[in-house]
């Protein structure tokens, strides 16, 4: 009774963090929104009212100079916006199963980074919740973001395995490695990982040191019962 | 060259770049300094006495933080905030404190302009998106 | 044991759908920076490239009418992305109590719909976990949203109670009702408030007739113990 009341109290806490991290996920696209589109988009607007862009005594090449400078501009916020709705935006991933979640994820990683990753898959058939599959994809998503930030994207690898009816990702690298004791609690990268991964019932675990580093998570697929 | 004399403050380069250029294209401006943060701001007021000031509120320190220790030391000093926030606290924060106007991001340069000169001679200015809503 | 199993399953379900909702609200944030601004932007951009800007045998005020054009559909984005924005990040309600909280959130209702709400606060004073806050704010936003587009914005009423150690919160309208067995779960708005609250432990309801609805929440203080 008191280790299912633990149990219980972990699964709240780590899912009221969920919420306050959500919230601050949100706030940080906010920001990123207000930093970046937003000021280029402001820049273009003030542009284009300019003289230069109607006035007759001005010269039609300096005019395609002004007109090409607000052009960048604009499409420089474009891309940004497209990056920001991306990054926002989960594959569908219903009906996915597991290889094709981490396939995609790993996918995703490669092609933006143009860094390349190692992946190995258990291929046990294992049906999994959509929250599940939303937890694993975004658990590669930042472990691997952050193994190519922070671990100069160094034999990058994504392992799959299935013991003991639970599923176990691991991310890892052979980067330079650091001390997540010195990590702050509040972020909303690594932290958010460890909430998102035990708001599940699931467990998270990093290993570090200087020849490299490993994020895991594991998720029990019978659920809290055996959690 | 004489004509108003104006400080940009804003932590983007290039729209402070936009800004430059927008005004010095125009007769009758002359930008006499340019930052990126709370400190600029309260540094470019005591040492260029500026006509205006055009004031961003995201950057560091803070633009909002910077109107009240500016307007203590130079009562007189025009200071237009320029931004994209349209949040109501920040509106009212900024006029509080003694700001002349409150300008969004978004502005065409040479409305920018015409609102700069108001400002000059003594009037007001709220953004119409943001007036209506007040 | 049995009790506190379910109670259990019960929040551990109710924070998984927390976490798919989530999601899916990220994806409703990007379809709708996708179908707005950055279709608006997009249709700058082309007209940018347009010869009518440079082009020295156009008079003067078509380039002005074309420039124009560009400008509106430019500030059009920005208002749009401005919204986006707003609704995105919450207030900082780290420092704000439980009456300040729930003011905020009527009075950013009334100043974006321009309509008017009655409020009633109870006034006892309470500690409230950051999430609990966050919880009763986007409770408030959205069971307003909701009583404005669907029930006319009649009538509207906030009423925070507070009773044997619980914080209550109704929102409710004098608006046409609906059934709630009619809404599926897996909307964003009802189904979202519903695991948002239950994911902390609390209770939510909704009442409906001819004459109004009424959606309620109510969270324990004294947490998991006695939920
Ligand atoms: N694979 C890694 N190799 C080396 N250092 C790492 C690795 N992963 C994380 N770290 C260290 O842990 C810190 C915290 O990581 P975390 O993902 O929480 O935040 P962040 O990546 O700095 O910022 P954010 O993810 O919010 O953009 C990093 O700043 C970095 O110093
Ligand atoms: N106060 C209300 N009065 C009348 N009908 C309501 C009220 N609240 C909800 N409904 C009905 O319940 C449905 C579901 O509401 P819900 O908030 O889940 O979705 P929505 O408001 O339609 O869309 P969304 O919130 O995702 O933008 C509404 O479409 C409406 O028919
Ligand atoms: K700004
Ligand atoms: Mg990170
Ligand atoms: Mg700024
Ligand atoms: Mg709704």
């Amino acid at each position: 009774l008191l280790q299912n009341k633990r149990l219980h109290a972990r699964v709240q806490r780590a899912s009221q963090r969920a919420a306050a991290l959500n919230e601050s996920y949100l706030r940080r696209i906010g920001a990123d929104i207000h930093d970046g589109p937003a000021q280029l988009m402001a820049f273009a607007a003030l542009r284009l009212d300019s003289d230069v862009l109607v006035n007759p005594a001005v010269s039609e090449e300096t005019r395609e100079v002004e007109v090409m400078a607000i052009k960048e501009s604009l499409d420089e916020a474009m891309r940004e916006i497209r990056n920001i709705c991306e990054g926002l935006v989960l594959p569908h991933i219903e009906a996915a199963d597991l290889p094709e979640i981490i396939q995609r994820a790993v996918k995703a990683h490669e092609y933006r980074t143009g860094s390349s990753v190692d992946i190995s898959i258990s291929g046990t058939p294992v049906q999994l919740e959509p929250s599940a599959k939303i937890c694993i994809y975004r658990f590669i998503q930042e472990a691997l973001n952050n193994g190519f930030q922070h671990g100069g994207g160094i034999e990058q690898r994504v392992v799959e395995t299935f013991r003991d009816q639970r599923v176990v990702v691991d991310v890892s690298d052979s980067g330079p490695g650091f001390d997540p004791a010195d990590v702050c609690r509040s972020g909303i990268g690594l932290a958010g990982l460890r909430d998102r991964v035990e708001s599940l019932g699931g467990h998270f675990t990093i290993e570090s040191s200087a020849r490299g580093t490993r994020v895991r998570m594991s998720l029990n697929l019978d659920g809290l019962e055996q959690a | 060259m004489t004509g108003l004399r104006i400080a940009v403050i804003d932590d983007h380069p290039l729209f402070r770049e936009g800004v430059r250029r927008s005004l010095s294209e125009i007769n009758g401006f002359q930008i006499v300094g340019e930052g990126c943060t709370k400190e600029d701001a309260i540094r470019i007021a005591r040492d260029h006495s500026p006509d205006v000031i055009l004031l961003d509120i995201s950057m560091p320190g803070g633009g909002l933080d910077a109107v009240s220790p500016i307007l203590d030391h130079f009562p007189d000093q025009k200071i237009i905030m320029l931004t994209v926030s349209e949040r109501s606290d920040d509106v009212t924060k900024a006029l509080n404190s003694g700001a002349k106007a409150y300008v969004l991001k978004g502005v065409g340069s040479r409305a920018l302009a015409e609102i700069i000169r108001a400002v000059a001679s003594g009037e007001g200015y709220v953004s119409p998106a943001l007036s209506a809503r007040m």
